[in-house]
This record gives structure tokens, C-alpha cells and sequence, in this order.
């Protein structure tokens, strides 16, 4: 084989792939996602936060529940666990009291993680579990054909809410922040690069965090409502979104095509479940007790 | 392989069912628990959340039941050996979570502690009547494994058992208490940690690029395990997959997962026969039992031999699979079989398919609150003999 | 395509593979430089696809390749597509 | 027993379903015959392939499964080529020109038609109607149901407001198959 | 009774079975759903929610199975028919609930559109592996009933005779459909709301002081009932009960509280039972079937008969319970069962046990994902006529 | 009979009845708890708040979860649903929506509206479900012997905290009022008039109400962690606590013996569910909607 | 036991039901002036119970019987005592 | 088979399971015999009516269950209604003396013996103790556990930090039931 034929392989090889491509199960794309949907855009930028964030991918494991944003596990080259539709967080919380070292991100829809879910994402809150939450809001189920979520906001049309949605949504970086989670911020797949920091931003810290992405649902939620395909969503996010980085989450719930407000809410220190319970056994036991999925010192 | 000295409790105890069956999971190697509390299996976490610090591990209780039975399977996957434990209500509420273990071939051991139903029932009282639902309350087709001890001891013994067998299974596997064995105090005895066998996880040889999450082959229909952290890069899914655990859902993949998932478990029920029996050979009827029931019965017997009669004694420790087969050979010698359990008639259908109608099967039925009274078990023996 | 397939009229590119490709937009509408456009034809899924229309406006920048959620789009620098494919030779020589 | 099956198949999305299901109404309940139509949704529930059996028969229809289809109505080059094979000899191939090339694979006999109803839909303003379009055509070639019949069935299913917009893509496809017939 | 016309949409229409199944409850008297969508059930309660406005009642979408399976009990407590209407991982989620409603007696409909499991199996493809969950997924000892329709029109027809039953007896009543059912487009004819039969409530003439809640007769095992709101000051209990409704965990009242849960519906099993037969009175072999199955059933009997096989067709409308009796005699009659089934056999262990071994009983299980090919079901008939 | 005797039986009758024994399911007294319980002196405050609100109770329907308050429901002389664990909210859901006319109260424990059915009070919060719901939060799980809640402070023993609990709690009227409550109070059973007072205040309000109530559970609680019996409990209740009507519900979680923040917290209006519901299909259908639930007028 | 059986030193009294008491001493410590004691003898199951001990204290506030968990004590004013009194005899006469 | 069996019974709260547990542990362990407990809770989980029942036996116990006890230790009236007449004939009855008022109720020839333990517990400090004075009278009296073996046994069973009140409520039980039987 002539050299310049292996250089221009080389090349073919660098040149071709898409930088995202080795963090995905290539033999599974195309994935499912229809055209316009924000859900591979935002997995897009958690790639990039991926490779930014510097971590040991063999130790970072993603958990998802049942819908659409849930078949992300099934993409990601990670250890993944495509789990029960509500249940991907008390999943994770096992995952990550069972080995420790594991950065486990919990990736689903607004639907898995806030209505059936949403006692698990209070409670692992609350307890300051070490996950990272990343809530694709499309404010609709989008893979059981567009019903109201806990999030569409007053006025769209769904399907079980045929006249139009009559009922408030959940403010969720409130509820996140409300519960205790030590990291809070909402962007929308407009804002790729600001989401790819935070997303790296969170990857980096402890504690439960919690990211919220708004994302456009062409097919059953904007199409539905007569708000364009998805790319006219992605425009409404550009042109409706203001940064207010340490908003008062109280203030920043979503109402119908208004206001947008983006940014990163609440960064907080606060010692996560395990930590308390390796802390407080410590305090207890003392010597009879030897700290739980902390690695020995020098190893 | 030999059990972790850590979590064995090596000596003579005099405890109850739920301890005991603590005890057990500790000398098992289950160092992970996610619980939600429920009469009368409560104990079995409380003392688990006791014992834990110092044997190294991790206790939680969860906001319920689903988010209990689902975190023991992240423990599995992170490279524990886990237990759930509950009580009626709680176990309908897991009868999701049973069918994603069953799915994912994820070994974990569930513990019902069976008190009186349906619905809240009799909070405080025994019954044995979930041995239908452990069978077929999740959706869709699947096998598990149960098994039902009646002392203490055997609370500790068959907990064991029970772990080893998930593991070689890679299936929920159940211990089915009830009320009176798991508040029954005795003397339990607790071997040394290296008189104790351990089936380890099946965990695979190869390397991540060889390994196949959910490949098998036609003699071992089982496969092999890795845990995430391990750069195997899985994937695990609750639908129908292939054997690299992809979402496959097409008819091929649905047939060939399926039967895997329940020949696994049916093709081995030979193996899984587990049987106490006395007296069978040569008797005209057979008492079938289990659980607490198997005591009561044993009473029963005594007495009907006291009269006379040639009455076997049956009792079962594994109840799933079913040994139909030993139900048919016994089926020729016997002129009927009696069947008491604390229920209105669950095990006893299966003898019923099993005997095919070759000799007559005796239910003796019992609402549960509390055990059969002797006598009663008597007088259908008596009538059986006839 | 490599990037000898690639006349270098700006300072940078796009590589798309355009049978992935849904049509939805985003890399057109998000591009900075509108370098974009949609093809006149259609994939083999029914879709149009982006074509590098305006290549002189293309920085490379790959906020096309972020936007995609097809992962069928991606941007790069001339200079930095330069250095890998250096480095590549370079390997390729050891 | 006369019986016609159909089948009709391309991606979700592309109104598949309503498509077989105006065929089926307006034979079933505006032509008085027996109608079913089966749904078959791709094994994932978004994006992916997608298809529809329609039995129209003059008696009670039991085995509703459609397994050498009479008419395939095709949107897609994956149901042309996952379906072609299954028609039955001297069958009918109807299929959207620029999404589906036709090739060697159908049985001996059949004949294929196409049409660019993606143009039409797109000259229409509304790449959605593209399902109307091809009911149109297959009223217009096969000639099995009257316009009448189709046209009712169309009124009755499409959103309110629509009407119009669907009126006139089912009248250029059936015109177009009407012509096409003629050749 | 006859039907309220607000709820009927007389006149013909080319629905699926979802829909259907929806204008049936409409018809039936049903004004209250509280849901949870899941595929492939959820046209159901989206064409409720369409059609309730205008009907008058309410629809609500809950944040989950458990909270619409109970909330609906509370409406009917508060005087409305209501239904349930999920599938496989929805059902799994319901069976505390499931086991409520048989405790409490509270009447109401629940409808599975079956799917491929177990798990999340196959969301979008069709099964009938709930079959045996439905009966014994609760724990504890219960009694259900439940039809099984094969078309549209019966998705209507027998959804009015779900709600008819569920009064009859307070208990709950499953419209098992499937997913080809479900999405299944058919003719459906509406009568006028004066040619619908409908049941009404078991409602009390008793006036506060003498009512009790739970009382019955020797003759008559269902209690009957009144609303809150009336002035009856009831109390409700999922714990064992006396005939006041007030919790009494003893044995006395278990023993008398589930023998009638049971009996209400056991002792009619005759009055219950519900199926198409077709050539069945000289048959050899007799293919049973239910659900879509039958329609591929049938037209594997249509082959079988072409070859001059006598085959009979045995279809069951109403699943559970099981029509033993009528099983024993054809059993007397023919030389084999054949029974095809979206399962990997569940109603043929009912066959089995009926049939007690006297003549051959020939499962044809199936994973699930799409029907049987008639040509799987004609070579069994085949076999089974040898 | 002579008139005296007719008198005195008369007098006997009335001056013996304890005022609460109407409220009551006398043939099911004396109720299971154990001695020092404050869900009985929380039940008389009920009572007394019936009294005074003058409503019909046979319109009045009480709902309880399971659990030693749970049995509430059991007791009251009222249509009374005990129904399973964690899931009243969701029943009363139905009842009411079933029933508009009904006042539907949901009387029940911490774990129980706050564990296992934490999702339900969340979500009909949001929905501002028109129910009052009674906590009685005694920080434990009365009835299945100890365990930990997720209203357990920081410190005390549970048999599933063995050790003292390193869990942190939630701050349930911050919870309620985050998620939209219209009323949201608490009091401690030492609290007695202000307690009958805000309850009789709930019931003549509408949206979702509630009312958190303090009270000792000696059996499993005070006594295990050597805080002593119910009265000392109540005593620390009486000393430790501050009325602040109005407090910010952000900052009055509760620690160990800390200081207790008691008081009116949240009175807002906010259409209930069915009232949004009735208002948005009349604005959208019109004359062809007739409200759901509405008493014609004049009737 | 009737108003009659008790003598009226306060504005007061309290009804005991004392068979029911569980002896928790709710009522005894928050009376607003300390007018009850436990009783030297226990009942049925095994519990001291409330007695009146200062009777020209009570108030007859029924504060004891707000507090009682048990339903087995109240306090009624004398004054209101005698209402019912009237009015029940009022209505004896109808 | 020298087999005794005994019913302890009284109200939730009282220790009636810890009394049964600590003379069935020493029984088992301290002495080597073989025991069962079973503990019957009442239909309510809090504050009413508790009872275990216990079995000590020379060899393997099956049926565990206690129809007709040998002796029966009780702490309400309550327990002594509902238990006294199922004691074996010329069995004994052990009571808390002002908990329990005995009546006709007995079988013949059962011995009754009180004891104002709750006196005895008042008077320690601790009504709780009442069923660890309770086990001391039962050992005393029955003479069926050495001393030493219900020493033991008390000692495994009570929290840390209680022990000594626990010994001097055993002590007081035992040597009040000592002085009894001697009577
Ligand atoms: C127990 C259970 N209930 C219901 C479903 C059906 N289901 C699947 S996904 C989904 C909602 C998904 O919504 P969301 O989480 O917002 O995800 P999206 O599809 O919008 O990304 C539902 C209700 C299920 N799979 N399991
Ligand atoms: C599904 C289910 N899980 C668990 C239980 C057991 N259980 C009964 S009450 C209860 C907790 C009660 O705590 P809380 O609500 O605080 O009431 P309390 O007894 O403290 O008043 C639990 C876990 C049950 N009955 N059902
Ligand atoms: S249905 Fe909506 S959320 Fe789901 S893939 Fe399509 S666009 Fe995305
Ligand atoms: S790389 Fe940047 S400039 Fe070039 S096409 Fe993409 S977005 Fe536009
Ligand atoms: S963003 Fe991706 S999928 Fe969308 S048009 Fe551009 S290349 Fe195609
Ligand atoms: S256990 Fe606690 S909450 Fe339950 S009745 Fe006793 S004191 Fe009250
Ligand atoms: S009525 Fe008032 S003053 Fe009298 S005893 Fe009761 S609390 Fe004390
Ligand atoms: S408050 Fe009630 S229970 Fe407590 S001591 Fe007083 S009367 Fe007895
Ligand atoms: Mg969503
Ligand atoms: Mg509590």
C-alpha cells in the first residue's frame, strides 16, 4: 500500500467522522426521532460535554426512563439502562449507592421524570442523591402521540386535553430547587453551547442536579398547535429567551410561547446522601466503621 | 465459592423467621438494600439497616415500593447481589419491576412475608395466598423461581439458596414467607462463613469487544454477566431485545427471547425439584403442604397414622417450578392427594393439572388469619382414605 | 468526500451525510453566515438536505454539527482539519 | 366472496393509516361493503416504516390479515421493497415517483404505476395532503370505489378547516389516475 | 334500564376498536375516567376526553396508574360508572388497586389493550399474555370477570356488558382487548340509546338507620350499595370487614368476607357463561380460542374442515371465569382441544385442568408481536385429529 | 315515667355526651391508639371545627391512607374511605370530581402523604384539587413500628435509622405552598384553639388546602429517643414554638427540638381544577357546554 | 354522674369517662389552672386517670377536653350547664 | 416427650413478646432444649391485645401452635378472659396482680398465683420492666429455667445501658415467685 494512500485513509477517517459519533452505539443510527425534534440536538451537546468534561466514559453510566428522550440510553456509548417509564432515577439511585465511582446521569422526558416520576426526582432530591437529572421538556408525552404533560402550559391543544390545557404545569427548576438539588438550570436546544457547558458544568459537581431542556416536539406539540415545524420552534426559543443567570426560580415558570427565562439558577454546596451517611457512621461508629465506596487513600 | 466471613453471624441464635432470613442475605453476599417498610417484613430491613455499617454495605429506604424494587436492580447492575422485601400490598406494587428483572435477567432475590388478603386485608396475620401472583401478577409471560421455608433455620437456609439459585438463573427468585414463620422464634443455628457455598455471579470471560450481553447457547441458556463501571459499555432494556441487548422489536427477536426467558428456568425443573418427603412410598393418600402449612399438616399426619392410615407427607421447598413430574409418578401409587394451604386454592390447581384427574385432589382451603386447625387437615385425610 | 473534494474558498467546511439527513432546517436556519442551503433533491428518505452553498462564508464553525440532531452535519476549520490530517500523516510515517 | 386486498405502506408520519382508512370507509360505509383494515405500526413508534391492510369484501370478512395484497398503495422505498415481493401475481403497484423506484422484485405480471404526489402536494402548499393524493389515485386507477364515496369518506376524516385544501388533493390524484388509467 | 342518549352515538361508523370501546362505556352510563395513557390503549381515553365535554362528565389524566386506578373507585363512590382503561406496564401498576376494588366491592370496568411484554416488550405490537396476570395478579384471593372481544362492534357490544356486570356483581370487570383489536377499523353499528340495555346500580331502598354497608343475603352474595353524600355515613376499608364495613381482622370475619368475594362470582359461572360455538356438536377436534386469535382460528377451522376434518369452534366471550363445566362435557365428546393463543399458554392450563387428561389437550403458544399463521393453527388441528 | 325522671335522663343525656361523640363512630371507641397519641387530640380539633363550620355532614367525606392516622377515616361518623397506602389524595381526587357537592377531606399521616404518596399531594397542589388535607406528621411511621419519614429530622433513632437519622427532611409547607396550595398552615397539638380554628378555616375555602399538624407518637418516636412521653412532647411543642402568620415558608423547616414555626402561612385564590375546567370548555363550546358539577341556579 | 353529683365550687366541671382514659395526662398537665390530678387507682387497663382535685378552679374552659386524645374527658361551665338544663327540661314539658 | 407449653398474654406495649422471647431464649440456648415461640398479634397493631405462646420441649417441635397451656403468665384482664379457659387442666396461672382480677373462669384444679408487678415496676422506676419481673416470677415459680439461664437470656435481650434495672426487675420477679412457691 503506497503511503499516500494510508495518509489519505487517515484522512478519510479524521476528516469524515463526526466528532459525536464515538459516543454514540453507531450500529443504532439512524436513531428513532423524527425530523425537527430537539432531543438529538440536546444529545448532541451532552457529547460535547462528554469530551469536555474530561471523564472516564468507562465510568460514566446514563439511565433513562420510557418515551422518546428515553431512548437515549440506547444511543449513548455508555454503560446505559433504558429502565421503567417514571423509574429512571430510583434505578440510578441504586446504580450509584451500588458502586459509588460511577458518574450516573439520568437522562429522560418531562413526562417520565414529572408525572409518573416525580415522587422519585422529589425524593432523591431531597436526599441530595449524587446524580445528575437532564430533563428534555417538550412539554407533551411525546411517544404515546402528544398527551398534556405536567409541564404543557395553559392553552395547547393535546390530545387528552382535546379543547386546549386548562390546567397549571409544574415550574421545574422551582420544584428542583424547592426539593434541594445543587444544581439548577434550564436552556433551550437553541443555546447549544451554553447547554454543553452546563451540561459539563454539572458533570463536574456533586450532588443532585438538575438541568432542564426545552426542546421542540414537532410532530405533537408544535405542528398541533400551529407553531411551525421544529426549527420555527427552535426560533421562538431564540427570539423569546432571556439569561438570567441566578433568577429566582420562583419567577421563571413557562407560560404559552411567552417569555423564556434561561440560565444557571441555583449552584450550591451540600453534602450528598452517601457523604452524610459515610459522615455520620464515622461520627457513630468510629473506628468499627469503614466509609462505604470511598476508595483507600493512595490507591 | 465460599461465603464473606463479614456478614455471617456465625452461631446459635434464637431469633425469628425475619431475622433469620436476614441473617441469611448477609451470609449470602447481599450487601445492597433498598426497602419500604411493611407488616410483617419489616424486621428483615430493620435489622439489615442494623447489621449493614459494620458488615460494609449500604441500606436505603426508599419513598416505596416501586422505587425500592427498581433500585436493587441499579445495585444489581452495579455489581451487587440485592434483596427486596415486602408484603402483599407492597408486592403488587413491584409487579412492574418483576417483569423488568424477569426481562433483564437481573438476579435478585424478592421476600414476601405473607400475611392475609386480598387488598389490606389482615395486616397482622399469615396467609399464604400470593403464591399465584408471584407466579403471573407481572404482564406477559416470564418464569421465576420460589421457594417456601416453615422455620426460622430454614428462613436462614433457603435464603441462601435462594441467592444462589438467582444467580444461576439469572431470575427474580422469591422466598416466600408468611406471617407465623417470619414472627416464629427458634433456635437458629449459623454455620462458619467457609461451611457456607456461594454460587457467584456468572460473570463473563471475555472481552468487551467479544461480549455479547444476552448471547447464550443451546446448553446454557443463561448468559453471562458484566456490571457497568466495567467498560463493557451495555445496554439493558425492558423490551424485547437481541443479544447484544438492543431494542429489537420484531417479531423473530420476541420468539426467540421469550422462550429463552422461560426454558431457562422450565428445561431445568429437574434440577430445581426440592422436596421433603416421608412415608410416600408406600401410602394411600399424600399430603401436600408448604410453609407454616407443612407443620400444621405434619400434626395432621401424625394423628391420621395414629389411626392407621397410610398418609405421605409432601412438602414442598421449591414451589416454582412446580415438580409435576413428581406429582404424576406419585399420581399412579396413591389414591389421593390433600392439599391444605392458606389460601382458597392456589397450589392445589397445580396438582390438579399435574394428576389429570388419575386420583382424587383434596383441596383443604383456609381464608387465612391464622394456621389450619389439625383436625381440619384430619378429617380430609380421613375422607381421602376412603 | 475529504478534503481534497473541498475547493477552500472560506476557513472552513461542512461534511454532511445526507442520507441521515430529516431536512429538518436547524444547520440552515442556525448557521452564523447563512452559508447554507437546502438541496433541490431528495434523499432517499423524502428529505432535502443542506448543501455548502456560500462555501466562502463557512468559518467552520460547527454550530451546524451541534445543531443537528441527526448527527448528519458537521463544520471544521481548514486549519485545524490541516493539523489533524498532519498529525494523521505523521502517524501514518511512524 | 369478492374480495380486494390492499395494502398500504410507507414511513410514520406520512398519514399512512389515514390514507388505508378513507379507502376503507368509503367502501365500507358509503359503498355498503365489508371493510378492515389492520394497522401495522413499525416496531418503533416514531419515524420508522408503517403500514395498513385493508379487506374490502361483499361478505363477512373473519381472517382480517392481508398476505398477498391485490393493490399496493406505496410511500416509501422500504415498504416498496418489504412489500413488492408479496403481491400477488398480476397485482397493482401504486406508488409516490420520486420516493419509490420500482425495480424487479414483483411478481410476474403486475403492473406498476407512479406518481409525483409529493410535487403535487407541495404545488398544493402542504406536503401533508401527499396521503390524500394517493387515495385520489387509487380511486382514479382502480376504479373500486366512486368518487363519491371517496369524497365523503375524505370530508368526514380530515381536520376541520381542511376540507378545502384535501378536496383538491384528492381531486388531483384521482384525476391523475383517471388519465393514468387511460393510457 | 335503557341507555341515556347523551352517551349514544347511534349510527354506523368505521372506528377501530379503541374507539369503540369508547363509545361503548359512553353508552354503558360511563361519565367519569381518570387515566394514564399507555400504547396501544390510549384512543380510548383520548376519544373520552374529546367527547366528554359535550356528553357532560369529567375526564381527568393523572400523574400515574396507581392515581387513575384509585381515582376512578372514588368516583364511583361518589355515584358514577367509571373505567380504567390501560395495558400491560400500566395494569402491573394496578394491581393493589385491582385488589381494592374486589375487597371493597367497588364496581367498575378495567380495559387492557394487550401489547407484547413481559416488560415493556413489544409497546406497539399485539399479545395476550395478561390473561393470567388479570386473574391472580393481586395478591390475595379475588375474583374478576372478564370478556374478550374480537372486532370493533364486539369492543362496543361487550363493553356495555362489562359495566352491565360490574354492577350486577361490584366487581371489577375487564374488556381484555389486544392490539390488533384495538387498532383494528371496522364497521360499528350504534343502536338507538332505547334498544341498549344498561344496569343500574345495586342502589339500597334501606333507608341510614337499617343499611349496612356489606350485608347480604344466603340468596343474593352481593351487598348493595349507596353514595357517599346520601346521608348513609359509610365507611370503606380495603382490611377485612364486618357487614357494617368496619375493619374486623379476625378470623371469623375473613372466613365470611372472601368465601363470598369468591362465591359472588364462582357460584355463577353458569349464569356467566358466554361463548360462540360453530360446529362443536360432532366435532373430533374442538380449536379454542378468544380474542383476535379466534378470527385466525377460524380461519384455520375453515382449512382444517376443507380437508374434511371435523372441527369444532369454541370461542369464549367471557374469559373468566372459566367455563369448566361446559369444557367436561364437550371433553366427553371429542378427541382433542386445540388452543392457539398470543401467549405462551395460559387459558389451555384452564382447558388442561378441566379436561382432567381424558382427552389430548394441544397448546399453540405463541410469543406474541402478530397473530398466528392459520397454517400453525391447521397442522395442530391436523395433529390433534390423529 | 314522672317528669323528674324524664328531666333527669334529659340532663343525664345532655351533659354527659362528650360534644366530639356525635363526630364519631361510637361503637368503634376506644380507637387504637396508643396512649399520649396526638392523632386523637388533632380528631377533636376536627370535630370541633365541624361544629363550628355548620356544614352538612352528610356532605362532608373524609379519605385517609394507611396508617395510625389513617384509621381517622375509620372513626369519624362521616362518609369515611380508608383506602390504600399513600394513595388518598388521589381517591378524594375522584370523589370529588365525582361529587362537586362533597367537601372531601383527606386526613392522613406523614409517610403516607409524603413517601409513598408524595406524588399525588404534588400534583393535585398543581392542579389545585379542591380538598383540604389534614398531616398529622408525628416524623415517623406510627403504625409499622418506627421507620424513618421523609419528615424525620436530622438526628433521632428509627429502627431503619438505627444509628440516628442523616436523611434531611422536607419542609412540608414550603412543599405545599411550592406547588400552589391555596391554604397552607401548621400547628402543633398543643395548639389546640388554633388548630380547631384553622381547620374550620380550610373547610370554608376552596382549592387545595393544607394543614400540617405536629404530634407526638411516644410509642415509636419521643420515647425512643429519650425525648420521654406525649405530654413532654407537647410540652416541648408549647415551649419551642412561635406563631409567625405569614413566615415565608422557605424558612420554617423543622429540625431536632428546634424551634417550631407555627401559623397561617399561605391564603391565596386560584381557580380549582374543575373550576378552570368548566370556565375554559364554556369560553370554548359555548352554549353547547353545560358546566359539570354546577348546581343549576335557583335549584 | 350528673351536674347534680357534683358539687359547684368553681365556674365549672369536667366529665371523666374514665374507663376509656389511657392516663396520658394531657389534660392534667395543660389545664390552665391545674385543677386535675391523677387518681390514686388505676381502671380497667391498668391507667390512672384524671380527677377533679381543685374544683373551684376549673373554669370548665373544656380545654381538657380538647387536648384529651381519648374523647374521655370534657369540661362544661356551670353556667351553660344550666341553659342546656332549661332547655332541655323546656323541651321534657313539650 | 417432655413438652410444656405457655401462653403469655396482655396488651400491646406491655412486653409481652420480649417476656415470651427471654423464657423461650433461655430455654433454647441456656439449656439446651428445644423451644418455639409464635407470637399472635391482635387484629389492631397498636395498644390491644398481644399474646405469644411458646413451646419448650426435649425434642423437635412441629405443630407449633399452643392450644391448652401448661401455664399461662398474663398481664390484662383482657388476656386472662380470653386464655383462662383454654389452660390444661391443673395448669397455672401466673398474673399481675392489679391487671388481673381471677374469677371462675379456670379449668379445675388450676393454681392461680399474683403478683403486683406493676408496683414492683413503679417502685424500680420503669413501668416497662413490668414484663421482665413477669419472666423472673415465671422462672421462680414454674422452676423450669435455672436462674442463671433467664439471667443470660435477660442479659442478650435488653437494650445496652437497662441491664442492671432489667436484672433487679428479674431478681425482684424471681425471688417474689421463689417465696410464692414455697408457700
Ligand atoms: C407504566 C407505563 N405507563 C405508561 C407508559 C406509556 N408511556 C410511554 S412513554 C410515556 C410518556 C413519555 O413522555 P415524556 O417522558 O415526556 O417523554 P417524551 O416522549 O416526550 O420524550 C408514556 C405515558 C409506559 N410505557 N409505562
Ligand atoms: C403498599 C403498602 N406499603 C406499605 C404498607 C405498610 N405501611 C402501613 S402504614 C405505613 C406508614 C405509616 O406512616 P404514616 O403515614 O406517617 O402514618 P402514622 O402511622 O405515622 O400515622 C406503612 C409503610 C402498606 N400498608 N401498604
Ligand atoms: S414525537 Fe416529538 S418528541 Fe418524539 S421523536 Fe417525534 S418530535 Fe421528538
Ligand atoms: S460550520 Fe459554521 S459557518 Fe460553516 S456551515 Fe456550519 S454553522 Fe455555518
Ligand atoms: S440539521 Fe441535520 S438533519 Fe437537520 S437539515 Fe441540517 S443536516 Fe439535515
Ligand atoms: S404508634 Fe405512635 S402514631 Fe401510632 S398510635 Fe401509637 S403513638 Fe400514635
Ligand atoms: S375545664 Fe378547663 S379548667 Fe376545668 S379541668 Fe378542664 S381544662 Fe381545667
Ligand atoms: S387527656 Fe384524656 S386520656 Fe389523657 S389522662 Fe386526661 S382523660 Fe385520660
Ligand atoms: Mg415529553
Ligand atoms: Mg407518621
Amino acid at each position: 500500500m503506497s503511503e499516500s494512500l494510508d495518509l489519505r485513509l487517515a484522512l478519510a477517517e479524521t476528516e469524515l467522522e463526526n466528532p459525536v459519533l464515538p459516543y454514540l452505539r453507531q450500529d443504532r443510527i439512524p436513531h428513532i426521532w423524527c425530523p425537527g425534534c430537539g432531543i438529538g440536538t440536546s444529545v448532541n451537546c451532552f457529547c460535547r460535554a462528554l469530551t469536555d468534561s474530561g471523564l472516564d466514559l468507562n465510568k460514566v453510566a446514563i439511565v433513562s426512563g420510557i418515551g422518546c428522550t428515553g431512548r437515549t440510553a440506547g444511543y449513548l456509548n455508555l454503560d446505559s439502562f433504558h429502565t421503567t417509564h417514571g423509574r429512571a432515577i430510583p434505578f440510578a439511585t441504586g446504580l450509584k449507592l451500588g458502586n459509588p465511582e460511577l458518574n450516573v446521569v439520568v437522562y429522560s422526558g418531562d413526562g417520565d421524570l414529572f408525572a409518573i416520576g416525580g415522587n422519585h426526582f422529589f425524593h432523591a432530591a431531597r436526599r441530595n442523591m449524587d446524580i445528575l437529572v437532564i430533563c428534555v421538556n417538550n412539554f407533551t408525552y411525546g411517544m404515546t402521540g402528544g398527551q398534556v404533560a405536567p409541564t404543557t402550559p395553559v392553552g395547547p391543544t393535546q390530545t387528552t386535553m382535546p379543547l386546549g390545557n386548562f390546567e397549571s404545569p409544574f415550574n421545574l427548576p422551582f420544584i428542583a430547587d424547592a426539593c434541594g438539588a445543587t444544581y439548577v438550570s434550564r436552556w433551550t436546544v437553541y443555546h447549544v453551547r451554553q447547554l454543553a457547558k452546563a451540561m459539563k458544568e454539572a458533570l463536574g459537581k456533586k450532588g443532585f442536579r438538575f438541568i432542564e431542556v426545552m426542546s421542540p416536539c414537532p410532530t405533537l406539540y408544535s405542528r398541533r398547535n400551529r407553531l411551525g415545524d421544529g426549527v420555527d420552534q427552535v426560533k421562538y426559543y431564540k427570539e423569546s429567551s432571556v439569561i438570567k443567570n441566578g433568577a429566582d426560580t420562583k419567577d421563571i415558570g413557562l407560560g404559552f410561547q411567552g417569555e423564556i427565562v434561561v440560565g444557571k439558577f441555583v449552584d450550591r454546596e451540600r453534602p450528598t446522601w452517601l457523604e452524610s451517611m459515610n459522615d455520620h457512621f464515622s461520627h457513630v461508629l468510629g473506628d468499627q466503621f469503614t466509609p462505604y465506596g470511598v476508595k483507600p487513600e493512595g490507591e | 465459592m465460599k461465603a464473606d466471613p463479614k456478614g455471617v453471624l456465625s452461631g446459635v441464635h434464637f431469633i425469628d423467621g425475619d431475622h433469620a432470613a436476614c441473617e441469611g442475605a448477609l451470609a449470602a453476599g447481599c450487601r445492597f438494600v433498598a426497602g419500604y417498610p411493611i407488616t410483617p417484613s419489616t424486621e428483615i430491613v430493620e435489622r439489615f439497616a442494623a447489621r449493614i455499617p459494620k458488615v460494609g454495605g449500604v441500606f436505603i429506604q426508599m419513598e416505596d415500593e416501586l422505587a425500592a424494587s427498581i433500585a436493587i436492580q441499579g445495585g444489581v447492575w452495579a455489581g451487587h447481589k440485592v434483596m427486596n422485601v415486602t408484603s402483599g400490598p407492597g408486592l403488587s406494587l413491584m409487579m412492574e419491576h418483576l417483569g423488568y428483572a424477569a426481562m433483564t435477567e437481573t438476579p435478585c432475590v424478592w421476600v414476601d412475608v405473607q400475611r392475609g388478603g386480598p387488598s389490606t386485608g389482615l395486616p397482622t396475620l399469615p396467609a399464604q395466598a400470593d403464591m399465584m401472583q408471584i407466579k403471573w401478577g407481572s404482564h406477559g409471560d416470564y418464569e421465576i423461581i420460589a421457594l417456601s421455608p416453615n422455620s426460622p433455620q430454614e428462613c436462614f437456609d433457603l435464603m441462601i439458596k435462594a441467592f444462589n439459585l438467582s444467580e444461576e438463573y439469572r431470575c427474580p427468585v422469591f422466598l416466600m414467607m408468611d406471617e407465623v414463620v417470619g414472627h416464629m422464634t427458634e433456635r437458629v443455628n449459623i454455620p462458619p462463613a467457609d461451611q457456607i457455598e456461594i454460587t457467584d455471579r456468572k460473570w463473563t470471560t471475555k472481552k468487551p469487544g467479544e461480549y455479547k450481553a444476552y448471547a447464550t447457547t443451546s446448553e446454557d441458556l443463561v448468559p453471562e454477566m458484566v456490571k457497568a463501571g466495567d467498560g463493557y459499555r451495555i445496554h439493558v432494556t425492558g423490551l424485547t431485545h437481541d443479544e447484544r441487548g438492543y431494542p429489537a422489536m420484531d417479531v423473530p427477536n420476541q420468539a426467540k427471547l421469550i422462550p429463552r426467558l422461560l426454558n431457562k428456568i422450565r428445561n431445568n425443573t429437574e434440577q430445581l425439584l426440592d422436596v421433603r418427603m416421608d412415608g410416600c412410598d408406600d401410602a394411600d393418600v399424600i399430603v401436600m403442604s408448604f410453609g407454616i402449612t407443612s407443620r400444621v399438616a405434619t400434626a395432621a399426619i401424625e394423628a391420621a397414622r395414629a389411626k392407621g392410615l397410610k398418609v405421605g407427607n409432601l412438602r414442598l421447598i421449591i414451589c416454582w417450578p412446580f415438580p409435576v413430574k413428581l406429582i404424576q409418578q406419585l399420581a399412579e401409587k396413591v389414591k389421593a392427594f390433600v392439599v391444605p394451604e392458606l389460601n382458597m386454592g392456589q397450589m392445589v390447581l397445580e396438582v390438579r393439572k399435574a394428576v389429570e384427574g388419575k386420583v382424587k385432589v383434596i383441596s383443604v382451603p383456609h381464608p387465612g388469619g391464622t394456621v389450619h386447625e389439625p383436625e381440619t387437615i384430619l378429617e380430609q385425610i380421613i375422607e381421602a382414605a376412603r | 468526500m475529504t478534503v481534497e473534494d473541498t475547493a477552500r474558498k472560506g476557513k472552513g467546511t461542512v461534511f454532511v451525510r445526507m442520507e441521515v439527513c430529516k431536512g429538518c432546517s436547524y444547520c440552515i436556519d442556525f448557521c452564523p453566515t447563512h452559508a447554507l442551503d437546502f438541496s433541490k433533491e431528495f434523499n432517499q428518505k423524502g428529505y432535502h438536505f443542506p448543501e455548502l452553498n456560500r462555501p466562502e462564508d463557512c468559518t467552520g464553525c460547527d454550530l451546524c454539527g451541534l445543531f443537528c440532531p441527526d448527527f448528519a452535519i458537521f463544520g471544521a476549520r481548514w486549519k485545524d482539519l490541516d493539523e489533524k490530517r498532519q498529525q494523521a500523516a505523521s502517524q501514518v510515517k511512524l | 366472496m369478492a374480495t380486494t386486498q390492499i395494502r398500504v405502506g410507507g414511513l410514520g408520519g406520512q398519514g399512512v393509516i389515514l390514507n388505508a382508512s378513507i379507502i376503507g370507509k368509503a367502501a365500507s360505509i358509503y359503498e355498503g361493503k365489508h371493510a378492515t383494515l389492520i394497522q401495522a405500526f413499525g416496531p418503533e413508534a416514531r419515524g420508522s416504516a408503517c403500514s395498513a391492510q385493508v379487506t374490502i369484501s361483499s361478505e363477512d370478512i373473519g381472517y382480517p390479515y392481508v398476505k398477498n395484497p391485490d393493490v399496493l398503495v406505496l410511500m416509501s422505498q422500504d415498504a416498496y421493497n418489504q412489500f413488492a415481493p408479496s403481491l400477488k401475481p398480476g397485482g397493482l403497484v401504486l406508488y409516490e415517483e420520486e420516493l419509490v423506484t420500482v425495480d424487479g422484485r414483483m411478481p410476474a405480471g403486475a403492473r406498476a404505476i407512479g406518481i409525483p404526489a409529493t410535487r403535487f402536494a407541495e404545488e398544493l402548499g402542504r406536503r401533508l395532503v401527499l396521503n390524500i393524493i394517493m387515495v385520489g389515485f387509487f380511486a382514479g386507477v382502480t376504479g373500486l370505489l366512486t368518487f363519491e364515496a371517496v369524497e365523503k369518506a375524505v370530508r368526514d376524516s380530515v381536520p376541520k378547516g381542511t376540507e378545502d385544501l384535501n378536496m383538491r388533493a384528492l381531486k388531483k390524484g384521482y384525476e391523475f389516475g383517471r388519465e393514468t388509467k387511460l393510457v
